[in-house]
């Protein structure tokens, strides 16, 4: 086979091949759209080549033509004047009716899966309702109720078993918000005073990356979140776990930022499931220890980064509603440690 | 008084007051059209600079070059911006240097609205951006979703400037709108008919009647936040039983015919360098019309698809999904008949018709990406992401702002009597290429992996560093690029080769007259016989432009720019200060709902005494050039 | 929009909707407000029998009574087709938007 | 064929143009086919709220008597405009000047009404702020208010002008487009007094 001329140059075939790992390397992306670990998520994909290969066969064709005839009648020396063609009525059909038919090749799956996604959910399916805040997400379970009879709630975390129909009812406590985690389903809007719903399966144990989509005020970048779907049995463990939760014994360091917890009156925005910190302003802290992340995946979880968030809250989270209470050295290490032990 | 059977770029008489006071008080719609050129040209390189920065901030993850509330201003009003002050007076823009040329007229119907309507567009562009300077530009995006943009969740000034900002502008563009509509209706020349107009006059003539059903949906929308936010009302209050989706409907019940109003103007650009520059005639006009038709009463039926997110359900997706998916049939039908136009032809390689071809081809990619999203499971991934910026930039940049390039380089040269340079167009046109498609293609894989849009922040571990910074860099070779076409344009003003009446063998009545043109625009109004009526005169009758042939001097005007004994006597309309006035008085209006009750008393005084005197000036001054 | 050749003079328009015309449409226009009004619950036309089509009983007299105005004092009934046609294609669109606004938040919106 | 586009003096007020339609008129008949759209979208904010919000009972704060009044007067107010416009271009002038009075006191008489409306629902707790569908209400009916506030500036304008030679037969066109802006603030609250008065107080 003759080797096109540009294809001869290594030069050239080195960008090529560099251009394509850097596309491979792009797609290690953890929230890329092209995952396909829920169902809602695969029967997007597979919607997804169809268009894209529709899209890539006119696109092609077309511009082919148009550089074609860019280049094949440009003007040369001594060309005669074209002929005057006012039109073609055959033709003219034939452009109406391609796109028609294009449009009726990719239309119909995607009409198809919007009814089929319109489906009420299963009656099996794990009720969670998701509540999105001005910068934070709160997942309640409403399948399961704590000690104190209300639904296990977590923040910016969603707990999931693998395999069971999850049914999701969104709203949102302030502004717009929207629940998106890519890799598992496709977008749905939290909206304040409205309800909206989002049903899917997760099909692969994993920890998912999720971001709020629609802009939502000055943090709306660090209002992440992670979806964790374990093994059934996995999953009920944790149920049980958050059930009967209580503070693990405290001691040393632990012990005083209990005390400054309490003190500082932290308790009035945040809840600790078995404790008397109730307060529902901010995330539930039950379990923070074990999180990716803490202010809604803004800062990593490690010691310094939750020391810095205490420090200051909205240096790290422009306008966070959590202020900055002048903490001291002290009662930031002690807080640090004490939150450590929330696993 | 007699005024001079001047051009445009006649010597001042009286000095610099003289030639500024000309400009404050004309009436001329070529000048017009040339205040609304420079003003468009501003706030398009202001809007430019806006995304240079957002780019330096997202260049790398976790960059720190600006601060959240900072970035959210920027992007806000860079889409602003590029929306109303760059894209929607596009239309008024192009149909004031050119439309009555085209249709063989005088002047505009009512040409002191003609010029209320620039200077409304003036005051309400500086009122939209006056946030920045009172204390912080509105910062909600450019789509201003209730019930964040109301006062519990946005305090900023910026907002209510906004607010007003739009109200204003909408104003102006509406009352271009029925200006021009008129105009069409009731000015064209003798043997005009409907179906003989240019493709760019019907393409115009769309776009405003989408303006005129369009934009008093948003003033609804508009008015309702502003009086929610400044008189306590409770349209957008959720606690009150107000809904969030009032806002979202009416925003896009305006803002899908507004995608339309701003890309017409580019077809309408289009198919008139297209047949120009292959020396061929449209391909199938009467199916361009049609299609122009169809987009525009389809255009009215689409908006809820920038809202399947949103959970109206499978019945409320599945019906504006179909209507959406109908409009890529029209749209397909016009880029084929614009293949078919080059097919055969002799397509000459200058500059015009290179943005023109790269318009098409650039048009094609936005538009199958918008196919993509009119399917909603698919959109419920691409919605809020960058491969919808990727979108939208594919068809406004690469669709409108290419054709408004290759509108300028082929009409500006009739305004000013003078050509743009073709070296430097070239490298306008290959910089600006290339430095678009390494912006904004990587952004539809960014989008696909995942990147929201409107973030002013991203994590290392998200992935998307390396496309980022590639978009960065593309976006400054952009920039370049339009820096080029600016000294280009500076440049031709005082060196610019003479254009001559004719300068691109043209097809339509603008090219049959002096470049600049006379006040007056005809000696005598042409009559028509077919389409492309110019050009028809050229071959059958071998009439030479009046002022010359294509390299004549415009300076020295030939004999037929003189009247001859017993020449008909033209009766121009009378420059006027008045429109200026009165668009001051509604932005000082517009300003005193923001401040104090008593301003808005000040220019409603200012804008009834300017209506009164409206009413009352003669609209007319005597006679040009009656042969005494 | 008409396609005329030649640019026109305008008509004169003298003999539209003398004061016969507007009187007898203001006596229509009089008794239809009387049913309207009548029709009103608690009023003397109104009876529960007719309650499932009030609405589009009001309807149908306010679109009546619009067409009037309209037709005659308008002029709509004499002018050129172009002025009926703009104001329809107004009405056309705004009465789609309308409808179905209000259809999108009865049945999805709350 | 007149070869001059525009006129030669203040007295030929009718150009040629391309449809023989004065460009004024086709001016009016295109801005009132937008304004639709604007009285359009208020209409529809007010029925999407009214039918679904939690709100004031309308049929306990709506005075239908005084509205069937106000609706009538304005009604008739669009028979004395179209006599107006009779009367201006068939040269009768002093009629003419009786007709445009009329119309006048008639749209003070509608809005004096409107104003007194206003003013008990206010009494009653029904204001812009109580909740959306009295900002819907407000909203709407104001910017009717509005609307017919121009109007009879204008047509007094017209009145005043009547008597210094502003209007003549030949340029009665003044009236005509006056009235047909009339008309349709008249034909507005035509749609206004069924959806938002009858329907509204019937079913919410």
């Amino acid at each position: 086979m003759r080797i096109p001329p540009l294809l001869r140059r290594p030069r050239w075939v080195a960008w090529g091949i560099s251009l394509f790992l850097l596309l491979l390397t792009a797609c290690a992306s953890p929230q890329n759209t092209f995952g396909g670990q829920g169902d809602q998520a695969r029967t997007i994909l597979g919607l997804y080549w169809l268009l894209i290969g529709a899209a890539l066969f006119v696109g092609v064709s077309v511009i082919a033509l148009l550089l074609y005839a860019f280049f094949r009648f440009r003007e040369r020396p001594g060309a005669g004047e074209p002929k005057e063609v006012h039109g073609n009525t055959a033709l003219e059909f034939a452009w109406f009716l391609i796109p028609t038919i294009i449009v009726l090749i990719v239309a119909i799956p995607s009409w198809r899966t919007v009814f089929r996604f319109g489906q009420a959910p299963p009656p099996n399916a794990l009720q969670v309702q998701v509540v999105g805040h001005q910068w934070w997400w709160e997942f309640r379970y409403l399948d399961y109720k704590g000690a104190d009879g209300n639904p296990l709630v977590s923040g910016n975390e969603l707990y999931l078993p693998v395999g069971r129909p999850v049914a999701l009812t969104l709203r949102s406590a302030d502004v717009i918000h929207s629940f998106w985690v890519p890799r598992l389903a496709g977008k749905a809007d939290a909206n304040p005073g409205v309800t909206t719903r989002l049903t899917f399966t997760p099909l692969e144990t994993g920890t998912y990356y999720g971001q709020c989509a629609e802009f939502c005020g000055l943090s709306h970048a660090l209002m992440r979140f992670r979806v964790k779907v374990l093994p059934a049995e996995e999953f009920e463990r944790w149920v049980q776990s958050r059930q009967a939760y209580t503070l693990p014994p405290l001691a040393g360091e632990a012990e005083k930022g209990w005390q400054v917890f309490q003190a500082r009156g932290c308790n009035a925005c945040h809840t600790i499931d078995g404790t008397n910190a109730r307060g529902i302003i901010g995330p539930n802290l039950t379990g923070i220890a074990s999180r990716d992340g803490v202010a809604a995946m803004a800062l990593p979880n490690t010691p310094e980064d939750l020391a810095r968030w205490l420090r200051n809250p909205p240096a790290v989270k422009a306008g966070s509603k959590m202020p900055n209470l002048n903490l001291t050295d002290e009662e930031i290490s002690a807080l640090v440690a004490f939150l450590a032990t929330l696993k | 008084m007699a005024v001079s059977a001047g051009t445009l770029r006649r010597p001042a008489e009286g000095g610099l007051w003289s030639t500024v006071w000309e400009w404050l008080t004309t009436v001329d719609h070529k000048r017009i059209g040339l205040l609304y050129f420079w003003t468009v040209l501003f706030w398009f390189l202001l809007a430019g600079v806006e995304a240079l920065i957002l780019r330096l901030q997202l260049a790398r993850p976790d960059a720190g070059v600006l601060t959240p509330a900072v970035y959210n201003q920027l992007y806000t009003m860079h889409g602003t911006l590029m929306v109303f002050l760059v894209g929607t007076p596009a239309a008024s823009v192009f149909a004031n240097m050119v439309l009555p040329l085209m249709i063989g007229a005088r002047d505009v119907a009512f040409p002191r609205l003609n010029a209320l309507s620039y200077w409304v567009f003036l005051f309400g562009g500086i009122l939209l951006n006056a946030g920045w300077l009172a204390g912080g530009a509105f910062d909600v995006g450019w789509t201003g979703y209730a019930n964040m943009s109301t006062r519990p969740f946005t305090q900023s000034i910026g907002a209510n400037f906004w607010v007003m900002g739009l109200i204003v502008l909408g104003l102006s563009t509406m009352a271009s709108a029925f200006n021009f509509l008129v105009t069409i209706i009731n000015m064209r020349a003798p043997g005009m008919t409907l179906m003989r107009m240019p493709l760019m006059v019907w393409a115009l003539t769309v776009v405003f009647i989408l303006v005129i059903f369009a934009f008093p949906v948003l003033t609804v929308a508009l008015i309702f936040l502003w009086f929610d936010r400044f008189y306590g009302t409770r349209f957008f209050d959720v606690a009150a039983g107000g809904n969030v989706f009032l806002w979202q409907h009416l925003f896009w019940v305006f803002g899908h015919p507004e995608v339309y109003i701003l890309i017409l103007p580019a077809f309408g650009i289009l198919s008139e360098v297209i047949p120009t520059f292959s020396r061929k005639p449209i391909f199938g006009y009467s199916t361009m019309v049609l299609a122009m038709g169809a987009i525009a009463f389809l255009g009215f039926s689409v908006w809820a698809h920038h809202m399947f997110t949103t959970g109206m359900g499978p019945v409320g997706n599945f019906a504006f999904s179909l209507s959406t998916m109908l409009i890529a049939i029209p749209t397909g039908v016009k880029v084929f008949n614009w293949l078919a136009t080059m097919w055969g032809g002799r397509i000459r390689w200058r500059v015009p018709m290179l943005f023109a071809g790269a318009t098409v081809l650039l048009f094609i990619l936005g538009g199958l990406s918008g196919m993509m999203h009119a399917s909603p499971p698919i959109d419920s991934q691409q919605q809020d992401t960058y491969f919808v910026v990727a979108h939208f930039h594919y068809v406004l940049f690469g669709g409108l702002v290419m054709a408004m390039f290759a509108g300028v380089y082929y009409w500006l040269p009739k305004l000013t009597g003078r050509l743009l340079d073709e070296g430097l167009g070239k490298w306008h046109f290959w910089l600006t290429f290339i430095g678009f498609n390494l912006t904004f293609f990587p952004m539809h894989i960014l989008g696909a992996l995942g990147m929201p849009r409107r973030i002013y922040t991203y994590p290392a571990e998200a992935g998307w560093g390396g496309l980022n910074l590639l978009i960065t860099i593309g976006a400054y070779i952009l920039a370049l690029g339009i820096l080029v076409f600016a000294y280009n344009l500076l440049r031709s003003l005082r060196k610019g080769e003479p254009a001559g009446s004719d300068p691109w063998d043209g097809r339509t009545l603008e090219w049959s007259i002096p470049s600049p043109p006379p006040e007056y625009n005809f000696e005598e109004i042409p009559v028509v016989h077919g389409r492309d009526a110019w050009w028809e005169q050229k071959r059958q009758r071998r009439v030479a432009p009046v002022g010359g042939g294509s390299n004549g001097d415009p300076h020295a005007p030939g004999e037929g720019h003189q009247p001859g004994p017993g020449r008909e006597v033209i009766h121009l309309p009378k420059p006027s200060i008045i429109p200026l006035v009165l668009a001051l008085g509604l932005a000082v209006a517009g300003v005193g709902t923001i401040y104090h009750p008593a301003v808005i008393a000040l220019g409603l005084a200012i804008t009834i005494g300017a209506i009164v005197a409206w009413a009352i000036e003669p609209p007319l001054q005597g006679a040009v050039h009656s042969k005494e | 929009m008409a396609q005329r050749n030649e640019t026109m003079e305008p008509t004169r328009e003298v003999h539209k909707a003398g004061p016969k015309t507007c009187a007898l449409v203001a006596v229509v226009l009089a008794v239809i407000t009387a049913i309207e009004v009548g029709l009103f619950p608690g009023y003397p036309l109104y009876t529960e029998a007719l309650r499932p089509v009030l609405v589009p009983l009001f309807l149908l007299l306010g679109a009546g009574k619009f067409a009037l105005v309209a037709s005659f004092y308008m002029h709509l009934k004499y002018d050129t087709p172009m002025f009926a046609g703009i104001f329809a294609f107004g009405m056309t669109v705004g009465a789609s938007i309308v409808i179905s606004v209000i259809q999108l938040f009865r049945h999805f919106h709350f | 064929m007149e070869k001059s586009l525009t006129p030669h003096g203040h007295e030929a007020v009718h150009p040629p143009t391309t449809t023989g339609e004065d460009h004024r008129k086709v001016l009016m008949w295109l801005f009132l086919a937008s304004d639709v759209l604007f009285f359009g979208s208020l209409i529809a904010t007010f029925v999407a709220y009214a039918q679904r919000v939690p709100h004031t009972p309308l049929h306990e704060v709506f005075n239908i008597p005084i509205t069937s009044w106000s609706a009538f007067v304005l009604l008739m107010s669009s028979v004395t405009m179209a006599l107006a416009v009779w009367s201006a271009h068939s040269g009768k002038m002093g009629l003419m000047r009786i007709y445009l009075l009329a119309t006048v006191l008639l749209g003070v008489h509608f809005l004096a009404d409107q104003g007194y409306e206003f003013y008990h629902f206010t009494l009653d707790g029904f204001t812009p702020r109580v909740n959306p569908v009295g900002s819907a209400f407000f909203t709407l009916t104001g910017f009717h208010g509005a609307h017919v506030t121009v109007g009879v500036l204008w047509l007094f304008s017209l009145f005043l002008a009547s008597f210094r030679g502003g209007i003549t037969p030949k340029n009665a066109i003044w009236v005509e487009i006056a009235g047909l802006y009339w008309h349709f603030v008249d034909v507005v609250w035509i749609v206004i007094f069924a959806v938002v008065y009858l329907i509204g107080a019937s079913f919410y």
